[in-house]
């Protein structure tokens, strides 16, 4: 149990998916400019940050490591990712179309988004186990809509800053999320994996 | 009479109750007691690590609003604002750092913390822990050796934060408590950054500013309070692990974070519900990197941490308007 | 020691300066010779003269009407000939129809003004005679009187207050007319009280002025009428903090005082009314408080309607070279204006002649972040916002800025000098627009 | 309709035409993996242990931590002859500044430290990875449990500790203390008992340690 | 000149990285030394001339529909195929570059280029266009992992450039290093193109006057 917590932790704050593992940035960038649609992109990336993730660990479990087919993975992954997020799509309209309002229009950005599929490549070079891999997939969605939740609030107060020319668009963006990340730093050993 | 030129301009016409440039001077103001205590227990080394800081931060802020187009370069820049900056990044550096470092911070700290976003009033960090977390992740070797003020010899010490996180509890037991906050030598112990040996200094200049009401005292307040309350929770509940409330109160930079970064308006909440917010986060993020992380110290962190969350804040402490 | 109440929010205490002008006794100034009565000087439906060049007019004749449920009217100060009609930009940037009076000097009176008549005996004509007077608000609003003391009929009003509260710098007036005209003021106040079936009466004044309260007190014989001491503090004056530092009560948001039962006038309104009621007398004539060091003799002046500055300016000893800014109102709220043939209008209650020393000058700077406007704010709004929101005409965010009632605290403790005000008020008036269009 | 079955069609040949040539690439890559994968521990082992020659083996082995039952992984290096040449453990701590260290111990026949190498850790950069620097970790060359006092002089031991990271100079005492008495626990009795079953140095090392 | 104004083009003019914006995750992820950089570089190079060139062979051949699914078989293979190549031979690279190997195939820019570009050209064009491509990239996460190793190591590939007394900036390989490297790139890139564009401004605007001033000394003479 501990050890799951301290796996949340790791992966909401201290290894925060985008600040400090680099994954996710471009939509993290391209969708950060209201609070409003970061909140949506973020609850978006969890949802389909763990059902992938879940999805893609009993196709390795099951089919590719009994088989012997390891070296399949990344196609079958992401091929798996794609189809995952088609029919999402499509269930979603039918069963729950009020969650289709709010997160539809994010699903298509999010099936080339890597965090998708670098979160569940990672859970099987970690070796996590179910709830491991359950555990890690959603704080890990956490930490991204954490990162991109306040990274916007900043956004929207930059709209009013007189940013110098050059660094308009997305090189202030890129600077701020590091300066995001150099203040995260602070989370650093609060536990230790 | 007739020939009087009349000028018009928007009410109102009074004469204004303070300036920019009158609230940035008064902290400079509230700044001396720490600064002289500083000089005075590190002679020369604090006088070359402050004029250098605060010299470099003035060169940058002219540059970079000469190279940002801007028509009054030498009135703006002495507005006080790079003048607080530079000396409260002075405050936030060892007496040993040689000034290559100091120019290096003030150039983070003008760049990265300042002008990129377009100057004062823009940034949502503050320039002077930009630079000093920068300086501490580029360079921990030189950021975390200390001497002890008022020694000759060129022994480094911890200080009494990194003691605790390094030695454990028993090798910070027998510290004398006031000694430590009124900031006078401690022997085995180096001070830390020139501006936080002295938590004294720091109150009787952090009272100032509440005094003139430059600053609210519930920041400060709620700040330090919290970090008391949450080191004596512990402390209570495992004395033999964790330090007691009052060594958390006198040691590091928590009273100069408190009274002098936790209340730079530019970067904190603006409404005083957020404000409170604002210091309370500070509060809980300062006790448990000093209760848990890997750094002896977090006030820093703590600050920036809570600044990446300010516009947040702000949105969800809207004030309530008159009849509504 | 009286108890002092005062209202919850916000709130400045600017640098107070009514020594200049405060214990000047009030002079009167005669017409002078050329008179310019603008036709609209009320909140409401435009009023259209009723004269026309070369006309011949009497003192206290109506040359001005408008049409519709608010409106008011003007009234000739003087006897004499119209000269001509034309355009002048006032302060507010409004271009406004004025009629050029030449005073003819006889002072000939229209019929049956100014004398004695028996009081009204009904409401109704009792808001007849004082729509009839061309009474509006003196406070600064211009709103026509006979409108807000005949609120919806579902509404009932139980409290009068009487706005003695003069918070802006500078100003003496309402205080000079309480200490010189007590016995008029009282009655006329009781007058209205009669009228409008109302059981109790607040008198509210600023603790700076406490010797009008003292001599109001003393004076006072109806029961019904009770003088309060206000706290000094800005902008103590405005309706809806008026209200609850003397009732309690906090008018809604958007809603006008009748909603909690209160209707509130201004000291020189009651007086123009009981002028009105008693003597039959149309409003003419106004005090004005010149001051500042740009002006010789900063005074108080009982003016008739219509002078120009200048004019009234040269009867206090003339504009000296000091004076850099000249004002219409007090310091927080007033216009600056260059245009010294401007005449006086009912709602002119200050005239100021500020010298450069007297008024902070420096340029708009960015903001702080420093959050004093959204403490001083009365309204609980957030200025700083609602500049940036309307200055960039950002439709969607700055609903807020309809509740803002440009006191220009804000604009006063921003210590980067930051026109928030003014920009709000312009965002205001961009945002009605743009609502109306959008419906 | 037509239409939609050749769409499948020509996706399904295109899935196989990849799947053929991932097959073909794998094929004639997967020895040079199963090497790579061996590489990392074979080069620790060749760093920590000086003077091995291409006739040695080694033979690898989980074994026990002393008063413990958690087991780490131990490689014997032996001569052609079939006697140890030397051992080496993978040994760790969990006292890092970042948490976990695993590094490489050598020893040779007498227990006396032959090399380390620190394999996985997550010290802060230019404090904490100073460890890796020659300088420091020559100071446990010929040092063993007799000989040396694995703590910080600090702390009454006889490590040099690296300036300004006294944790992770702490850390790697603890490890290679640990190291050592694992080493003797398993070892020192019966040293000569390991002579059978020498296994090409190629083929041994296989799987990791739990 | 056709061919040097496709790689230009990749390089500077679209810039995959600091111009369309695209591939921020490995550019900052894998620039902590040169060396990996140029690995990483290569290897999306390889991806993007190789997809390029199957994807543009197929064109005729996919349909409309499947377009995406054959997309991304086509990236994956090619990406897995690197993936193999560099375990097997190229270990240590490998190694560090870690997740972002096979995270290539959801890399944009090679499923941009596949979708933007390839689809729609022929062999050759794509040919050039991946290479062109590919060197921007590559050429981009080289400059930055360049500043970064010098600034926060003291070395370039691994050779010790300042001696022993010089300390390195660390926080340029730690990830907020990486974010501010590649920001200040980014407006660098963006001052220059605005410099450009207001040279180019300020000479149309003198030829038009001297055309102007032409025109009237004609009508005048
Ligand atoms: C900021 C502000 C301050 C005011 N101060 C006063 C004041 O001091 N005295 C006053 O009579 N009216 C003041 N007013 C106007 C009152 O709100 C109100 O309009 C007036 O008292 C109504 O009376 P009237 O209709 O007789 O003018 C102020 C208005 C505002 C917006
Ligand atoms: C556009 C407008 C409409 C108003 N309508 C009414 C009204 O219908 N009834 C009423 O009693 N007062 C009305 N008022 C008067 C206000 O209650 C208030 O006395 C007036 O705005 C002056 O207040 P101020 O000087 O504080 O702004 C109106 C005022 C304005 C500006
Ligand atoms: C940013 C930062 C990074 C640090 N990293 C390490 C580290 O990797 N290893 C370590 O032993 N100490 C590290 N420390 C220092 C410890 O907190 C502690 O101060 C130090 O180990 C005390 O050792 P000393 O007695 O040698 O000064 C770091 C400190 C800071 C501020
Ligand atoms: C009360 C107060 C506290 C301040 N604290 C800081 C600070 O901690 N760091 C800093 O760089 N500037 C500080 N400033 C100065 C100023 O706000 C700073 O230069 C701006 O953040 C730059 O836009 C402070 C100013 C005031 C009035
Ligand atoms: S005129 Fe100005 S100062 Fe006087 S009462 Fe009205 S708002 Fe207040
Ligand atoms: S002018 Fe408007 S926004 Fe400013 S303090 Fe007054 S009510 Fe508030
Ligand atoms: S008073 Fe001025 S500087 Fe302060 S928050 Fe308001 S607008 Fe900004
Ligand atoms: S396709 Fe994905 S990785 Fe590429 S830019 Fe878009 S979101 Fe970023
Ligand atoms: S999100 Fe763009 S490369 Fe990762």
């Amino acid at each position: 149990m501990v050890k799951l917590i301290i796996l949340a932790i790791d992966s909401m704050l201290i290894s925060n998916i985008v600040l400090m593992r680099f994954l996710g940035i471009c939509p993290y960038i391209g969708v950060s400019k209201k609070q409003e649609t970061a909140a949506g992109m973020g609850f978006a990336v969890i949802f389909v940050m763990v059902m992938a993730t879940l999805i893609s660990f009993f196709i390795q479990k099951g089919i590719l490591d009994p088989l012997n087919l390891g070296y399949l993975q990344t196609i079958v992954f992401i091929l798996v990712i794609a189809a995952l997020v088609q029919m999402l799509e499509v269930t979603m309209k039918k069963i729950a179309p009020a969650l289709f309002d709010a997160l539809g229009i994010y699903l298509p950005l999010i099936t080339t988004n890597c965090t998708i599929l670098g979160v569940a490549i990672l859970t099987i070079q970690k070796n996590f186990n179910l709830v491991e891999a359950l555990v890690f997939s959603f704080s890990t969605g956490i930490g991204y809509l954490i990162a991109i939740y306040i990274f916007a609030g900043i956004r929207e107060r930059l709209e009013w800053s007189d940013i110098p020319k050059p660094f308009q668009g997305a090189a202030i963006g890129i600077i701020t999320a590091g300066l995001l990340s150099l203040a995260f730093f602070g989370f650093t050993g609060l536990v230790k994996l | 009479m007739a020939d009087n030129k009349f000028i018009v301009k928007p009410a109102p016409f009074l004469k204004k109750p303070t300036d920019v440039k009158m609230i940035m001077w008064t902290v400079v103001l509230a700044l001396i007691p720490t600064t002289v205590w500083a000089i005075y227990l590190y002679r020369l080394n604090a006088v070359i690590v402050i004029l250098s800081t605060i010299l470099f931060t003035e060169l940058f802020e002219m540059l970079f609003l000469k190279i940002r187009g801007s028509k009054k370069v030498i009135a703006t820049s002495f507005d006080g604002s790079a003048f607080v900056t530079g000396l409260l990044l002075a405050l936030n550096l060892p007496s040993s750092a040689p000034w290559w470092l100091c120019a290096a911070g003030a150039f983070v700290a003008m760049l990265f913390g300042k002008h990129i976003f377009g100057g004062l009033g823009h940034n949502p960090f503050n320039p002077a822990l930009i630079a000093r977390v920068f300086l501490l992740l580029s360079f921990p070797t030189l950021m975390t050796t200390w001497k002890q003020g008022m020694s000759v010899d060129a022994m480094t010490y911890a200080t009494p934060l990194g003691i605790l996180k390094t030695d454990g509890i028993e090798a910070v037991k027998s510290m004398d408590l006031w000694r430590l906050f009124a900031g006078l030598p401690v022997s085995g112990v180096g001070g830390g950054s020139i501006g936080e040996i002295s938590e004294l200094a720091v109150l009787i200049g952090g009272l100032l500013l509440i005094v003139l009401r430059v600053i609210p005292f519930f920041i400060p307040l709620v700040f330090i309070l919290t970090v008391y309350v949450f080191t004596w929770i512990f402390n209570a509940a495992n004395p033999s692990v964790y330090a007691s409330p009052m060594f958390h109160m006198v040691t590091g930079g928590l009273f100069l974070g408190a009274f002098f970064m936790a209340t730079d308006m530019v970067t904190t909440p603006i409404t005083p519900k957020g404000k409170i917010i604002f210091a309370f986060g500070c509060g809980l993020i300062t006790s448990l990197i000093r209760l848990f992380g890997a750094y002896p110290e977090g006030v820093s962190f703590a600050i920036l941490i809570m600044e990446t969350l300010t516009p947040t804040i702000d949105k969800v402490t809207k004030l309530k308007k008159f009849g509504a | 020691m009286a108890e002092k109440v005062t209202f919850r929010k916000g709130g400045v205490h600017p640098e107070e300066r009514k020594a200049l002008s405060e214990t000047a006794p009030l002079k009167k100034m005669a017409a002078p010779e050329m008179l310019y009565m603008a036709v609209n000087q009320h909140i409401g439906a435009i009023a259209k003269s009723l004269v026309k060049a070369g006309d011949k007019v009497l003192r206290n004749q109506l040359i001005a009407e408008g049409e519709g449920a608010v409106t008011s009217r003007v009234h000739s100060p003087v006897s004499g000939e119209i000269v001509e009609i034309k355009q002048m930009v006032f302060p507010n940037e409004a271009k406004v129809e004025v009629i050029v009076i030449k005073n003819d000097g006889k002072n000939e009176k229209a019929e049956s003004t100014e004398q004695e008549r028996n009081l009204p005996s009904s409401k109704e004509e009792f808001l007849e005679i004082i729509k009839n007077a061309g009474i509006i608000g003196m406070g600064g609003a211009g709103f026509p009187t006979y409108v807000k003391m005949n609120p919806p009929k579902d509404k009932t009003l139980d409290t009068f207050i009487i706005n003695a509260a003069e918070c802006e710098p500078y100003l003496t007036t309402d205080n000079r007319l309480m200490l010189d005209y007590t016995k008029e003021f009282l009655e006329g106040a009781g007058m209205i009280l009669d009228m409008l079936q109302i059981k109790k009466c607040f008198i509210g004044i600023e603790e700076n002025k406490r010797e009008a309260f003292e001599k109001i007190k003393s004076e006072n014989k109806d029961a019904r009428i009770e003088p309060k001491l206000l706290k000094t503090k800005y902008p103590q004056g405005a309706e809806k903090q008026l209200i609850y530092a003397l009732t309690g009560r906090v008018v809604p948001i958007r809603k006008l005082p009748f909603e909690v039962k209160v209707i509130v006038q201004n000291v020189a309104t009651v007086k123009a009314v009981y002028d009105a009621v008693k003597f039959n007398k149309p409003l003419t004539e106004r005090i004005v408080t010149l001051s500042g060091k740009g002006i010789n003799e900063p005074s108080n002046v009982l003016a008739p309607l219509g002078v120009t500055v200048s004019a009234i300016a040269d009867f206090c000893g003339g504009i000296n070279e000091k004076a850099k800014y000249m004002v219409n109102g007090g310091p927080m709220m007033g216009k600056a204006f260059d245009n010294t043939n401007l005449p006086v209008t009912k709602t002119t209650s200050g005239l100021l002649f500020l010298a450069e020393e007297e008024v902070s000058s420096e340029e708009e700077n960015v903001c702080i972040r420093c959050g004093r406007c959204i403490y001083v704010c009365p309204m609980g709004l957030n200025p700083t916002f609602l500049k940036e929101e309307s200055d960039r005409r950002n439709y969607e965010k700055m609903d807020d800025v309809l509740d803002c009632i440009e006191c220009g605290s804000c604009s006063f403790v921003c210590p980067s000098s930051r026109q928030l005000a003014s920009s709000i008020a312009k965002g205001k008036q961009r945002y009605a627009k743009h609502i109306k269009k959008g419906k | 309709m037509k239409d939609n079955i050749m769409q499948v069609v020509k996706l399904f040949i295109v899935c196989v035409i990849a799947a053929a040539v991932l097959a073909w690439v794998y094929g004639f890559t997967k020895e040079p993996i199963e090497k790579s994968k061996k590489s990392e521990t074979l080069d620790a082992i060749k760093i920590v242990v000086s003077g091995m020659t291409d006739q040695m083996t080694i033979k690898d082995s989980v074994i026990s931590l002393k008063d413990d039952t958690a087991k780490v992984q131990s490689f014997i290096v032996m001569n052609p002859d079939s006697t140890v040449y030397a051992y080496t453990i993978k040994t760790y701590t969990s006292l890092g500044y970042g948490g976990n260290i695993t590094m490489m111990v050598g020893v040779d026949t007498s227990f006396e430290i032959t090399g380390i190498q620190p394999l996985e850790y997550s010290e802060t950069p230019g404090l904490g990875t100073k460890m890796t620097r020659e300088e420091f970790k020559s100071q446990f060359l010929g040092k063993s449990l007799d000989n040396f006092k694995f703590k910080a002089q600090k702390d009454g031991g006889d490590i040099v500790a690296i300036t300004a990271a006294t944790i992770t100079s702490r850390a790697v005492g603890d490890a290679l203390e640990r190291g050592l008495n694992t080493l003797i626990s398993n070892f020192k009795t019966q040293s000569d008992t390991i002579k059978s079953d020498s296994v090409a140095i190629d083929s041994a090392i296989t799987g990791e340690a739990k | 000149m056709n061919v040097l104004k496709k790689l230009f083009n990749g390089i500077w003019t679209s810039n995959p990285v600091l111009i369309l914006l695209l591939g921020f995750c490995p550019t900052l992820a894998v620039s902590t030394t040169l060396k990996d950089a140029i690995g990483m570089g290569f290897s999306a190079l390889f991806v993007l001339v190789g997809s390029n060139l199957v994807i543009s062979a197929l064109r005729k051949f996919t349909p409309q529909k499947m377009r995406i699914p054959i997309f991304i078989i086509v990236i994956a293979t090619f990406v897995t195929i690197v993936d193999l190549l560099l375990y097997a031979y190229f270990f240590p690279l490998h190694k560090s570059l870690g997740v972002f190997i096979p995270l290539i195939v959801v890399n944009c820019i090679v499923f941009g280029r596949a979708e933007a570009f390839a689809s729609k050209n022929s062999i050759i064009d794509s040919l050039w266009d991946g290479i062109g491509m590919g060197l921007g990239f590559t050429l981009t996460i080289s400059v930055l992992a360049s500043i970064r190793e010098i600034l926060g190591n003291g070395t370039l590939l691994g050779i010790e450039l300042f001696g022993k007394s010089y300390s390195p900036v660390i926080v340029a390989i730690l990830p907020p290093g990486a974010f501010m490297t590649l920001g200040l790139m980014l407006a660098g890139m963006n001052k220059i193109n605005i410099n450009m564009e207001a040279k180019r401004k300020a000479r149309e605007k003198a030829e038009k006057e001297k055309s102007k001033q032409l025109k009237a000394s004609v009508a005048n003479g």
